[in-house]
């Protein structure tokens, strides 16, 4: 068998995939194949439970680990260390021939989106008096999904707390295809669908806690204007793979390389100096997660660094 | 004696798939038992709510029957009459080379790859279907169906055409004797005598539309509504399932465990299925 | 009898005839409605198979067989997508077939009918319907952490043999079926033993279908996406399981089979799911490719079935 | 067994000679005519025996017939009497089916068939095996019982009314009157009228051959054609088939093919010797089987040569 | 046809008159000798011919069979002479096939049947049919050749190798030498020593047949079981086989079920006329066909019984 030695096993969240291959990728050629990398797409909650049955040495994840997870994680010894990799900005977006929308507050999201909206907003007008009485054709990604998670959180306060009658799909295409070929529709998804569908969607600029409608872009989601619908995406080390200087020398390259990488494949880089403050905590091994098992929303990365960690 | 052994041994194989079938419901049932633990078994089959991954988590698995009932009956509505029909033509009307030919090209159609068939719903059929009905959704049952019936069609039709093909030959001679046309000897003689073997190929039609993923996945909008109109977005119980096994929930969660609750249930829609089936084929089978 | 005594047609000959020109209009008219309807399936196949060609013909070069994924569509490749899928094919197949075939072998002529053979024959049916994705479930539970496979091409290649196992064995039932009895009292008439006659003939006499049944089972299986994903095929994977032959003593390895991989469908449905459209590409020309390989599969089962048809005429 | 059995069980048929007296003689001699519309059957003049004619239903002439390159019938010519028996006989494989199945175009079902020579059907002068004929309609005048009871898996009633109902016959009265006439006809009333709804398939061997044969007749076929009727049933069953076969005769012209020497002198008025296709001699069944006046002939009857 | 064809074709096997007197006839007289290990066939002196007595090879003693419910046999007892042919003859379904399989066990194949009574093999005393008998070593002793051809879809070598194979012979030179004998024997080795590895689905009917007399004969049965061998095929092929079974006298016994009474007369020493599952009559073939004890066999035999 393909010598275990060498190898680094990576899986979890198909959100964190594109960064991870494209890191993968680089540094395999950059080590000139003498480092072999894997990665799959069980999703962050299977990403997570073979990471806690140490068959894998890193864990994508489109949400901190959660108590359950920190459980079974101590229950089978298995330490970490939490390193921040890139932003998704949560993207809203309607039907290019929708003319009445210029932006959203997170009041309107939140009439939009609320579980007690379920089956009575069902047209534009009962969001804003002004808008159109249109039905209002909402699409989502699914409620498993870490996108859903957070975009709840952010938006009714409470995560998974949404409506449930909106087209959901696992595919952010799907969602695409959807409000593409809808005149009256709404969804939302990850930015990097939006970078690459600008011209079949059109996204709409949120209006942040500052008061100022903003277009989620990579300038806007690094200075932090774009909140609060930016979120942090992450990659679990665990500890004991951090004794092998592969896994290390890996970490450091996602942190020097990352940026660059993950700006390639549609997602957006932390600030520079976070990188550098993620990568000193790696080094420092300071383990644990700095959310303590419980999703939270808006914080900004300088401040997650200046966490203490929890295993 | 080394025969005895052989018997065992050939014996053991087709065990295999009473273990398999063991194996399937004993792990579907041990993971499900902490979900049961949780939800009481009134509530999941009585609530017509299933949001076990909202915040204000129901329970109730009748959507996700619902749409799987309704996506298997349109594909059905589809599969059915065009794969009897193909198969009625292809065993009473083609000259044989056809028949050769066309059988196993027409098999093909059931090896495209499931995601092919999701986008092709997704894309063209229910574009075309919403220029004929401009209300309808861009997620539907009504065109998932219709694709996963175009899907099963070489399933009926070639396992019809099988049975139609061993209905005996003196059996038709009796009825072009009588002065019957090809299309009354097919519809009144081979389709009756047939029957077993029609049974059969729709209940592994039926089977298959149940089982079907991710046509449903991509095309129909996984959104669990009660309902059993066909032109509404809908969530099918293995549409669920893959969802949630890939997402990013965490395992061990109530979230998690009701995916095998849910396969649970379509274990038992797809036995109470060929159980119907293998009776009626038992019962019809002495028919010549 | 006298009732019986004329031989006068019963009925107006004049109203007969003209019932028969309309039956007979009624056969014609179902003709073209099935040659329509059989057309139209095929023309749908044509169509996607056309479409997923034209939307990939931009990568249907000799790189993307030889290159790994990677994160820019024009450099990804299929190389470890089509090496997996032939090694869990091979898997597949040979853990399916022998399996089938024994179960078949054994209903059909080893099995008293009886509420147990009963119970066995329910099952197999059964499992032909069992949604793939439950498979997935099982081969995690049982495959992946019971026998301790891991993420291995053994533990899919299992799993999809588990799958396509009912219909392995309804395929050979059907063609040892076909073996006509009088070849089997011909045989048992000269001593042989059960054994011996299903070994000797029934075997030899039915390999055309067994084959058939075994290349309809893995056509089904090459497609398969949700099992495989949930025991947890990859979709980055830049190198190769270990070579099944080598250059040393025993040339024979073993190894490949709990190595880590990925297979055609998963690298179809990742791209499919992808931001970047460029990779609608790719998948487009996987799909194509998926479908190629099942076509020469399926060409090669007709083939068969050909000559052995040609062969063996009862 | 007791013997008393086996005797009721063929005190029923009556013998050939028996039921060749009963029969109205036609005494015109010896006409050689032209085809008229309803032309007669001659036999030379005979010592032994008084000439008779009677009517032809049918008259088979040069009749050849190829399966691909095989030809199975030579240049046959053969009369087919009005309201009579006539039975064909010969060792295995010498054409009797092939024969037979010409009268109602069985071989049409399957491809690369040829028949040369002609089947005059009178009185309206019909080529049988031309090929402008729909072979649909001659086989809605031309009804057959096969080797094997082949009962369509329907109800009993559905069986016997499927013909009249291919015919478009919708009247229910009109329906019920005829299947019960033909199930009268083939002695299987009183069996069946208690169940005519349930399956024909539940009947026995010997009662479906009969309902076969009311099937056959309902649609008051003009012959009947009976391709081995007997041979897949038990002593009693064929007992009863050959009674009914031998009271058919008031209704219908009777062409059967058996391979039964006994069964042939039992019911037939005429029987035809078939060889490799040709025909060897044709004649009246007590000729045949008491002075046959070729040696082939006798050496096929008396079991020289099986 | 020129009947000269035919009579060639029939011209082989001799009649069953013929052969008797060719035969060395025993005298011992009437012996009701208990079994020993060669018991003795002998008929009650009759005024018409001599009484004679011959070796049995096996006997039948109060055999019964049953098909689940259904008794298919009842109570038979029967002599089967060593090295003669003695045939089955009787009426459709009246239990010949199912007596014949019984010698070689061939119902245990199919589940829910039942034998009652012995089939005595001498020299050895084994009864055929006892639940301690290995059926698989009946089979090995005693040959079946079927109505139909049933050649395996093999080369014509591989064919008649077969049932040697099984028995371990692996030897090429040995298989060869046994593969020719049994061709002789089978009267094919002529027509067929240029193409031993052709297929053997390419012979003609007759020759398949043959082919698998040739098998049959191959592992050197001690009993040779013929079901209605010629029935499928053509007068010539049938011709030869018959002529061939005639001649297999000098080297086993031979049972025959035949429905054509002309057959039986042909080819047989001893005939047993069965009906409804019982033994009706059993003595010489000569007196059976010429003066049947029995009114039943004799109706039978005349054809007023079919
Ligand atoms: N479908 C067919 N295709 C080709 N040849 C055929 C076909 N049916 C019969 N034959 C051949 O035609 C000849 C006459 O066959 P036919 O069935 O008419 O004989 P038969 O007299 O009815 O014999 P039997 O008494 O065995 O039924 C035979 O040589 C036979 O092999
Ligand atoms: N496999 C079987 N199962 C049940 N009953 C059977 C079976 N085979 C034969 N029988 C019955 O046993 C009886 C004797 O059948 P058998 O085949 O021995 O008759 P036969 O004398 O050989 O007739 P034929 O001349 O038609 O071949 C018949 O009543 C038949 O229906
Ligand atoms: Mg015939
Ligand atoms: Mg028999």
């Amino acid at each position: 068998s393909a010598s275990a030695q060498s190898m680094i096993r990576i899986d979890g969240s198909s959100t964190v995939f594109p960064i991870a291959e494209a890191v993968a990728e680089e540094f395999q050629i950059a080590k000139r194949g003498k480092v072999r990398i894997t990665v799959g797409i069980s999703g962050t909650g299977g990403g997570f439970k073979r990471f806690c049955r140490g068959e894998i040495d890193i864990a994508n994840a489109s949400r901190p680990i959660l108590k359950d997870e920190m459980e079974a994680c101590r229950r089978a010894g298995i330490k970490y260390l939490e390193v921040p990799v890139a932003f998704d900005a949560l993207t809203v977006v309607v039907n290019p021939k929708n003319t009445w929308v210029e932006s959203l507050t997170l009041d309107d999201l939140k009439k939009i989106w609320e579980p007690a909206a379920q089956g009575r907003v069902t047209r534009w007008d009962q969001v804003r008096p002004e808008w159109p009485a249109r039905p209002l054709v909402l699409f989502g990604p699914g409620a498993d999904s870490g996108t859903f998670d957070y975009f709840t959180e952010a938006v009714n306060g409470k995560s998974k707390a949404s409506r449930g009658d909106f087209a959901a799909s696992e595919d952010d295409n799907v969602i695409v295809q959807g409000v593409e070929t809808n005149a009256n529709a709404l969804g939302y998804f990850g930015y990097a669908y939006y970078v690459e569908n600008k011209d079949r969607v059109r996204a709409v600029p949120i209006v942040n806690s500052a008061g100022k409608a903003v277009m989620p872009s990579i300038e806007a989601v690094t200075d932090g204007s774009y909140e609060p619908l930016s979120r942090p995406l992450f990659i679990y080390v665990s500890e004991a793979a951090t004794q092998r200087s592969e896994v290390r020398e890996l970490v450091t390259f996602y942190m020097t390389e990352g940026p660059a990488l993950a700006r390639e494949v549609g997602y957006v880089p932390l600030p520079a100096a976070a990188y550098q403050q993620a990568l000193e905590r790696f080094n420092a091994n300071k383990l644990g997660t700095v959310f303590g098992g419980v999703p939270e929303v808006g914080v900004t990365i300088e401040e997650l660094l200046a966490r203490e960690g929890k295993l | 004696m080394r025969d005895r052994l052989v018997e065992l041994f050939l014996l053991a194989a087709g065990l295999v798939a009473v273990f398999t079938t063991l194996a399937i419901v004993a792990i579907l049932l041990y993971e499900s038992s902490a979900f049961f633990e949780h939800v009481s078994i009134v509530e999941f089959l009585t609530d017509t709510m299933w949001t076990p991954l909202f915040a204000d988590a129901r329970y109730g698995i009748l959507p996700l029957v619902a749409g799987t009932v309704t996506t298997t009956l349109v594909a059905l509505l589809v599969a059915v009459p065009l794969g009897t029909l193909i198969a009625i033509y292809l065993s009473e009307f083609a000259p044989t080379k056809v028949r050769e030919i066309v059988k196993p090209i027409l098999e093909l159609l059931g090896a495209v790859p499931t995601v092919v068939y999701g986008y092709f719903a997704l894309t063209i059929v229910t574009p075309a279907l919403q220029w004929l009905m401009p209300e309808l959704p861009g997620f539907n049952m009504l065109s998932a169906g219709l694709v996963i019936g175009l899907m099963i069609v070489p399933y009926v039709s070639s396992l019809s055409e099988d049975a139609m093909r061993a209905v005996p030959r003196y059996m038709r001679e009796g009825s072009y004797a009588m002065g019957a046309t090809r299309l009354q000897t097919a519809l009144h003689v081979v389709v009756p005598g047939a029957f077993s073997g029609l049974a059969a190929a729709f209940i592994l039609g039926i089977s298959r539309a149940v089982g079907e993923t991710m046509v449903v996945a991509i095309a129909a909008g996984m959104q669990p509504n009660f309902t059993f109109d066909p032109r509404e977005p809908a969530a099918t119980i293995t549409a669920y399932i893959v969802q949630v096994s890939l997402g990013d929930l965490p395992h061990g969660s109530i979230g998690y465990q009701s995916i095998f609750a849910a396969g649970l249930v379509l274990m038992i829609l797809t036995l109470i299925f060929n159980v119907i089936g293998f009776s009626l084929t038992r019962r019809f089978r002495e028919a010549y | 009898m006298s009732a019986h005594s004329s031989i006068a047609p019963f009925l107006d000959p004049k109203l007969v005839r003209e019932g028969l020109a309309r039956r007979k209009r009624l056969d014609q008219v179902f003709v073209v409605i099935g040659l329509i309807v059989m057309l139209s399936c095929l023309m749908i196949l044509t169509v996607l198979f056309v479409d997923l060609v034209r939307n990939g013909a931009e990568r249907l070069t000799w790189d993307f067989f030889t290159n790994f994924a990677s994160r820019r569509p024009e450099r990804a490749g299929i190389l470890a997508a089509w090496v997996g899928t032939s090694l869990i094919m091979l898997v597949t197949a040979v853990c399916a077939v022998p399996v089938g075939v024994a179960a078949a072998i054994y209903l059909e002529e080893y099995a008293p009918k009886n509420w147990f053979t009963a119970i066995i024959e329910i099952n197999v049916t059964n499992l032909a319907g069992v949604p793939s994705i439950v498979y997935g479930l099982l081969a995690l539970g049982l495959f992946v952490y019971q026998f301790d496979l891991g993420q291995s091409i053994a533990a899919a290649g299992l799993t999809l043999a588990l799958l396509i196992l009912p219909i392995v064995i309804v395929a050979t039932r059907e063609a040892i079926r076909a073996v006509p009895n009088a070849i089997r009292e011909a045989a048992y008439g000269l001593g042989a033993t059960r054994w011996e006659v299903t070994k000797d003939h029934v075997l030899p006499y039915s390999t055309g279908g067994i084959l058939t049944g075994m290349i309809l089972g893995l056509s089904r299986a090459i497609g398969e996406t949700a099992p495989i994903i949930t025991i947890g095929a990859l979709s980055f994977i830049a190198f190769l399981p270990e070579a099944p032959f080598q250059r040393e003593f025993p040339f024979i390895s073993f190894g490949w089979l709990d190595d880590p991989f990925t297979a055609m469908p998963i690298q179809m449905f990742n791209w499919v799911s992808r931001p970047d459209p460029a990779f609608q590409a790719n998948a487009a020309a996987a799909g194509a490719i998926l479908l190629g390989m099942t076509l020469l599969m399926n060409g090669i089962a007709i083939w068969i079935r050909y000559r052995y048809r040609k062969k063996i005429n009862w | 067994m007791d013997s008393s059995t086996m005797a009721r069980a063929h005190s029923g048929p009556h013998t050939a000679e028996q039921r060749r007296e009963e029969q109205p003689l036609r005494n015109d001699q010896l006409t050689a005519e032209a085809h008229s519309a309803a032309p007669r059957l001659s036999f030379p003049v005979d010592d032994t025996r008084k000439a008779r004619s009677l009517k032809v239903k049918a008259s088979v002439e040069n009749l050849s017939f190829y399966y691909g390159e095989h030809q199975a019938l030579k240049n046959l010519t053969i009369p087919i009497a009005e309201k009579q028996v006539t039975a064909l006989i010969g060792p295995s494989g010498c054409g009797k089916s092939t024969f037979l199945r010409c009268f109602n175009r069985m071989h049409d079902l399957q491809p690369g068939t040829r028949y040369e020579g002609r089947i005059i059907l009178y009185p309206d002068n019909l080529n049988l095996v031309g090929n402008d004929v729909d072979p649909i309609e001659v086989r809605m005048r031309i009804g057959m019982v096969f080797q094997k009871p082949n009962p369509f898996p329907k109800s009993i009633f559905e069986n016997v009314a499927y013909g009249l109902r291919l015919r478009g016959v919708r009247n229910r009265a009109v329906l019920a009157e005829e299947v019960e006439k033909a199930l009268r006809g083939a002695a299987l009333w009183d069996e069946v009228k208690d169940r005519l709804q349930d399956s024909a398939l539940a009947l026995s061997g010997g009662q479906m051959q009969r309902l076969c044969i009311a099937r056959a007749l309902a649609t008051k076929p003009e012959i009947l054609l009976f391709d081995e009727p007997t041979s897949a049933l038990d002593p009693i069953a064929t007992a009863k088939i050959e009674e009914l076969i031998s009271t058919l005769r008031d209704q219908v012209t009777v062409l059967i093919v058996t391979h039964n020497m006994q069964q042939a002198a039992r019911v037939s008025d005429y029987t035809a010797f078939m060889y490799l296709g040709e025909l060897i001699e044709f004649d009246e069944a007590a000729k045949i089987f008491t002075n046959p006046s070729k040696k082939a002939t006798e050496d096929y009857i008396t079991g020289r040569y099986g």
